[in-house]
């Protein structure tokens, strides 16, 4: 199969969609202030945004605060089971080309219970859109360290402090050699909306990590991230430099290969790595990652990989050939009969 | 020459090492008797899991072959025939040979390294320890070697051959025309002219000498069964399964979508299902149970015929899904080959133990379907019918099937596809509510909901695991409507249609029923025609239907005065019929890993009828 | 001054939005009744998961206590009390008073916009639909906020103090003394003074205003219950349960270990063991059930007392790793908080219908002892005899309890553990078999086998999923083997010890008998102590051991003309006692995530008799 | 907890052990030519050469040929769920600090069904030697395509070749924060026996990746590693310049950062990469990773990785007291009671 564009196949509405459109009836019920009311607005845009049916949608989520998104979503919508939304998608991905599908997901459901069937969605790198929602906490049960909470958290379940070291998403992610890698923030809905516009875009497994603040069980978790007087945000843009805050940017030490942060005037403009999201090797990748540090005071954000690579259910696909309709019991007919047969 | 004698049925079985072919040889053999018109069945038995180091006891495989004039329930328990290609192989399959029973034994392979290896502390085809059955203990392999030996093969090769050799003999031994195998041999080594040849050298070697040698006093001959007419071929239990779902997928037609992963004995369900992408069926082999089933409920809600096969350890990492597919009330079958539990257990033998789980396994109030197949050709109709009660009641269903029906292969009379009855699948297209909106949970006359695919405008619609409201499917928390929905999803499968138990009582006065379900079907089948034969009344009675049970089953059970339930589990479906019926039924309980046997039967119910007459 | 009328029993409900710190108020009006002496059963409500926006129906949560003169069952069905903090409250609880019933309301919520929320046309406060109910609308917010204007607090946080006053109004209304509650506020809010002060001054102008208004004609007085003598906390039932646990592992001198994964509502046992470091246990929140049965499995291998606790999906999820517990035959406890089902279903509320899924829902033949919890500090009993027979007996034993036991609280006379029988885990140390052999499975009297602990020079050994030989626990294929070994682990639980079933039956010639399970025990009690009191006979008995089954328990049954069986699922013991000992049993189910109502299954036993009666 | 080795609190043997007194009585069932000979021969010169008593040793393992290891090894082990050893193991460790937990596993049983657990050990960093087993196919089910196996792979469930792209264990593990990572291969014995007691030596998660060639079902999957024309195992080690084969050595391109290989006399000895398996920074072993190609005709072999991190079991363990023997009743006793009480 040769389709690009992670919408090939998807037909498009013949009406544009508005924001409104894709809203369902539901009452949205998650607190006041929590960050998922930002990215469900975000994430109601960019689907109006793609141009594609809105019955044509999917969204598929597991268990958990974040997973009630398909609710308010009118859209088609399952509510599976806690980190099961993987599987189920990449089902419905395999069946049926004319369909975007969604995952909604969170750092528990996705990388706790649910790790495993992330990871084989994007090695396998099935045409899905996969949000990550990450407020470092179990919310749902009501706060408990999640896999993503930093070493030390202290919860109900860790009243000493958690002694579990956190999972990155993205280093987890490009290890597993995922072919679309990106992070975003509630807090930033323009980046949001590119990120998710570029992740739908994609042909493939598409990561999205997104930070989302749970006011309730883990308040300020990114606060580091929203200063505005020293911006943390190191945003990622192909082609561009990498630089961010005030005079900051990446580069990389040609000996040891490692990136490191400096201060763009003391350096040079010209050692500034600049970002290859395209770069078929995820090494660089995977070291922009690791400049995300503990505890969080910066992170980068913005696609950190896009690459071209066979489509899983696309090739699966391919090798299926299912007989006309008018042949079809004939065709099975002889299945069934098979070669060697006898007469009584 | 030796004389014919001719006898209505036969059980013959191959044995030797992994490395020696008997699968090939006992299939080949089942082959012949096809087209002489035997009925037969047939059961091939792999050594478990790792191979084991060559001529021990561990590492024999073995295939079993019962051929008859009428009607073949089973494989048969005592092998009358045992041909055994080394000590290992004698050593493992004596036990089960008929008393008197004719044994061909490979003496080549009783070196005394052989002979210790397998605890035997002299060499039994000449210490007279075999004289209570006909020993033919003759050089397989010297004579194989010899008779390939212009062929200029390895050592090794050349004495592989053997089993060819082997098969010639039993060619001749039971009056069959060699043309046959002949060809077979022409076309399977066409690319390999060399091994080819060699290979038809040694069978025709082993006919001839059959004809020549004056080491058999008599032949047999099994004259062809009066199988019901129409068009046959051989079928084992997984292929037929694999068929059965597409036919139904095809009779709806719906794609098929298999999601699996691999798991002894069910794997041969994802093998043919994966080499038929040509019929349009996708395969997905998946990270594991879990993400098997999701993608199969995932492709059903897709608009496929979603289908996951496994066997019981798969089917308890299953559970939790089952339990989702309960709440979405969409269409999925899962099939269950059942092997030997609990735990990994015995991964390659037969029980029927996961009937339970199957029923009752899930948290929650979790009701479906439960149907069983029995036999190696039925699996085609068990699945058929599965796929279309859960295609028109929107419900995942339970196939079990076991290691026995599985593995086994047995004379199928092909179904003419276009006869089965079509499946209307009723995919929804319109808003089915007020003011044009759609409610995914009002349900038609069968309490089924309506199956709505993406892509449909106006139907958008999200379900999910939590309660919901009955009619529009939103969640609720509201206790009545719990309760609501726990009745009305429990009614609906109660309210499946199933035919009524039949009963076999030939005499019409029988006093004692037996009952069983699955793959018992054979072995009790066989009993009760020998029992029967042997004078005594009694009456059968088969469940393809563990859930629900048809209406008449209460009725049945009361009618006799003894209800005896043999199953390979420790009383499963007894807990169950007591329960619902309130029938003292007696549970006959084997938990071998293997078949009932029928001898055993035969005997425990002939002592059950005639204390019965006596009380 | 209001005149005081003195009560029996008393249920009061405070209900209020998520944020207005009701569970808090109840948990204060409980410890209030500590002191006074009652006996009380408590049960909290939370909204369904997710915090649903301020003021709707959605978001209300609600606190029960039932407080009274003697043996308090339940948390009772219908309050007498209804505190409504908004609309919501009122909406959500107002079916559920008693007619006649008390209702204080805080007018200050009943805004339009608050009561279109919730769908109200009108203000039902003072619309005359209340007419039926003793009706307080009393502006709590304004008055608390003026009670403490002296403490600047923003307007948020002077209207947080309402729940207060609404406290210290019902402490006049009950006749309590407020001394405890300010002291409680001194201490909880130390090192908040203002805060501290400020709720203090609500507490008190609340007891104040019942005092000086002339609203309420009259005060009551509950008077003491006669409690058993000896020494009484408050106790949940997730607390007991993690209590239990731990007073096992100490009378067994072994560490205690959990792996869990969080779920409601079983949450809480993993939150008690992790805040019990310092009594030396290790817990593990794993990533998911399967590796947390896994770890907790392993820690058992390596010698501690393995435990796992979770909720229905969870139970799913573990059900291989059960089957391999009862393979292994090691020590593991695990608890079951059953939610409603199936799927995620209603994961707040309470159901039993996970019983036949822990009797039966494994594939092959897996059985293992199944305990049920039938109160709040029951769960302490259930833990402890859990833990002893899984250690006694080499076993996986699953305990249930609910989310009605779990949540609820009740007052508890604490256990001297010095008491508690001693458990010895007799690990092994030295051989057992011929040549200084160690048989990891050779069994003791109790059928148990040998638990040898790594590190133990000379007892290496392996043990596995497949079946084992006999004695020695090698890998064994042998048919007969197999069969012995699942009819040696199904003897082992057939033989655990557990006491007979006792039949409560007053006036000793009751005709029904109301047979219950798990936390059931209280509405049946309190159904049953009803009838009697209506001077109708009627016999009850409840069983903790639902596998095995007490020996008497078939003669029990047939004792009585009829049985009625009460369960909250679709009749599971019922299918089981029928099954095991064919007598009519008659099924009485609610589904409804809610505890089965003593009104309704008391009115329906008195039906029940006098038909009986009149037959 | 400051142990560093990972036998630390492990009790000493008396008399030194020897392989022999590590075999079991069972008589081993590979099938002939199976690499697991040669594994096992290794694994037992190296759990004898540790020194450590026998009783201490635990070996847990899952399911699939590979796992049948513990039947062959005269200490104590598990025989568990497929998929499921790192958990059991995982609890063994947190229970006792004196036992020398290992996992024996397969790439199907560590990479398919279990791989939530593999990545959850991992990151945690619990101290457990992991060896899995990688033949790339699924043998004790006879023989279809696992996560390892190269796309296009031609089983009996992928008859047209499989369209799954496959997982690296090492990527994967170094993506979820793995503290050590090696690779070895059946056939070369000294660097099976480096490697483990490297493994054994390390303190925290030790994963050793061991292509092991499977005869029967994937005959020949890394012959071309096997060539002694034309080495292709690129052996790391720890503060030496990686070279290999016929003056072959790795290179770091200094403006990409990428690694490549070249031949030394080309380049020039001092642009050789020195291995630094200590680097706090997993970048470069990704790097490494990545050399290995599809189809195989080269992989570094050796510790890709080997860095000091906090140790899961031992920091719960540290937070866990329990009471003296003689106090133990009398505290839960004060903690049963509670402070609110109330006597009649
Ligand atoms: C099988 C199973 N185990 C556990 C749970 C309980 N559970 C529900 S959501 C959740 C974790 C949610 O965390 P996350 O995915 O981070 O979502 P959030 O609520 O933070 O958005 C858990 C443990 C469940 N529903 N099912
Ligand atoms: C729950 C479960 N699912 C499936 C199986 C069947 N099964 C046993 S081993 C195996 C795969 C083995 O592959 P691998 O781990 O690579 O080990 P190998 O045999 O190649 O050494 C499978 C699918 C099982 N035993 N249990
Ligand atoms: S608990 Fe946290 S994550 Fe959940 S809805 Fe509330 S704020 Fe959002
Ligand atoms: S099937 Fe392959 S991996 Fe398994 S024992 Fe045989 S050679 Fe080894
Ligand atoms: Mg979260
Ligand atoms: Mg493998």
């Amino acid at each position: 199969m040769t389709a690009t564009s992670g919408l090939a196949g998807v037909p498009l509405a013949v009406t544009p969609l508005t924001r409104k459109d894709l809203a369902s009836d539901q009452e949205v019920r998650w607190c006041p202030g929590c960050g998922d009311y930002a990215i469900l607005a975000a994430v109601q845009g960019a689907l109006a945004d793609l141009g594609v049916r809105r019955e044509n949608l999917v969204i598929v989520s597991g268990i958990g605060c974040s997973s009630r998104f398909p609710y308010y979503m009118n859209t088609y919508g399952v509510h599976s089971l806690h980190g099961r939304a993987p599987a189920l998608a990449t089902g419905i991905a395999l069946a049926r080309p004319d369909l975007s599908v969604w995952v909604v997901t969170g750092d528990g459901d996705a990388l706790s219970i649910g790790g495993n069937h992330l990871v084989h969605a994007l090695r396998r790198n099935v045409n899905l859109t996969i949000l990550l929602f990450n407020n470092r906490i179990y919310s749902l049960t009501k706060g408990q360290f999640s896999p993503t909470s930093e070493r030390g958290t202290v919860t109900k379940t860790s009243p000493e402090g958690s002694v579990d070291a956190p999972l990155d998403p993205i280093t987890l992610a490009l290890g597993a050699g995922a072919t679309f890698v990106a992070r975003a923030i509630d807090s930033d809905r323009e980046l949001l909306a590119d990120v998710l516009g570029a992740a739908a875009g994609h042909r493939g497994a598409a990561l999205v990590e997104i930070y989302q603040n749970c006011p309730i069980f883990n308040d300020g978790a990114f606060d580091a991230l929203r200063r505005k007087d020293a911006p943390a945000l190191i945003r990622l843009r192909h082609g561009e430099p990498i630089t961010f805050g005030d005079g900051l940017g990446v580069v990389r030490d040609p000996g040891t290969g490692r990136l490191a942060v400096a201060r763009v005037a003391e350096v040079g403009t010209d050692r500034v790595l600049v970002h290859d999201a395209h770069d078929p090797d995820p090494t660089t990748a995977f070291a922009l990652a690791r400049l995300t540090d503990a505890p969080l005071t910066r992170a980068p954000v913005g696609v950190f990989r896009a690459v071209t690579a066979p489509v899983f259910d696309d090739d699966a696909r391919a090798q299926v050939r299912m007989p006309a309709a008018s042949d079809r019991l004939a065709a099975l007919q002889r299945l069934v009969t098979g070669p060697d047969t006898w007469t009584v | 020459m030796a004389d014919v004698a001719t006898l209505d049925r036969v059980v013959i079985r191959f044995a030797g090492d992994s490395g020696d072919g008997m699968q090939l040889t006992g299939d080949r053999f089942t082959t012949e008797s096809i087209f002489v018109g035997n009925d037969f069945a047939t059961f091939p038995f792999y050594p478990a899991e790792i191979r084991a180091p060559q001529g021990t006891v561990a590492g024999v495989s073995s295939f079993q072959l019962h051929v008859g004039s009428w009607d073949i329930l089973t494989p048969g328990d005592q092998p009358d025939v045992l041909v055994a290609m080394n000590p290992a192989a004698l050593r493992a399959n004596l036990g089960d040979l008929r008393r008197g029973g004719l044994i061909i034994a490979d003496t080549a392979e009783f070196t005394p390294r052989n002979l210790e290896k397998v605890g035997y502390g002299s060499n039994p085809l000449t210490d007279d320890s075999l004289a209570g059955y006909e020993l033919h203990a003759l050089d397989l392999t010297g004579m194989s070697v010899r008779a390939v030996e212009q062929f200029h093969l390895g050592r090794k090769d050349a004495a592989r051959t053997k089993n060819m050799f082997a098969l010639g003999l039993l060619t001749w031994l039971f009056s069959r025309d060699p043309a046959h195998n002949l060809e077979f041999l022409d076309a399977k080594f066409a690319a390999h002219p060399q091994i080819r040849d060699a290979n038809k050298a040694a069978y025709s070697a082993g006919y001839h000498f059959g004809e020549t040698t004056e080491s058999f006093t008599s032949r047999y001959h099994v004259p062809g069964a009066s199988l019901e007419r129409g068009t046959y071929r051989q079928v084992t239990g997984n292929r037929a399964m694999a068929l059965g779902l597409m036919a139904a997928a095809a009779r709806a037609e719906l794609p098929l979508f298999l999601g699996a992963y691999p798991i002894t004995p069910a794997t041969d369900v994802l093998v043919t299902l994966a080499e038929a992408k040509d019929q349009g069926v996708l395969t997905f082999q998946a990270e594991d149970e879990i993400a098997a089933i999701g993608a199969a409920l995932g492709a059903s809600y897709a608009g496929h015929l979603g289908v996951t096969s496994t066997s019981g350890p798969g089917m308890a990492l299953k559970t939790e899904m089952i339990g989702l597919a309960v709440m979405l009330e969409l269409p999925l079958v899962i099939v269950d080959v059942q092997r030997a539990g609990p735990a990994t257990g015995l991964p390659t033998k037969t029980e029927q133990a996961d009937l339970l789980m199957a029923l009752f396994g899930r948290h929650g109030e979790a009701p479906l379907p439960v149907i069983a197949a029995q036999s190696p050709s039925d699996c085609f109709d068990a699945a058929f019918d599965a796929a279309r009660i859960a295609l028109e009641y929107r419900t995942p269903v339970i196939v079990l099937s076991d290691a026995y029906c599985a593995n086994g292969a047995e004379p199928w009379r092909i179904p003419d596809l276009s006869t089965l009855p079509a499946i209307d699948p009723r995919i929804a297209t319109a808003p089915n509510g007020p003011g044009d909106s759609f409610q995914p949970y009002r349900r038609d006359e069968r309490l089924a909901r309506p199956w709505a695919l993406p892509g449909t405008p106006g139907l958008e619609h999200r379900i999910g695991g939590l309660e919901k409201a009955d009619v529009t499917g939103e969640i609720s928390y509201d206790p009545l409507n719990h309760e609501t929905m726990v009745r009305l999803r429990a009614a609906k499968i109660d309210g499946i249609g199933v035919p009524d138990l039949a009963v076999d009582d030939p005499t019409g006065d029988a006093e004692v029923l037996v009952v069983g379900w699955g793959s018992t079907w054979g072995p009790i089948g066989a009993a009760a025609r020998r029992v029967r034969v042997g004078g005594r009344r009694v009456a059968t009675a088969h469940l393809r239907h563990l859930n629900p049970l048809p209406a008449n089953t209460g009725d049945v059970l009361r009618r006799y005065r003894t209800v005896l339930v043999p199953e390979m589990n420790s009383g499963q479906l007894a807990l169950l019929l007591r329960a619902r019926y309130l029938v003292d039924v007696q549970s006959y309980t084997k938990v071998r890993g293997l078949p009932i046997s029928i001898g055993e039967l035969e005997a425990d119910l002939i002592t059950l009828i005639d204390t019965q007459e006596a009380r």
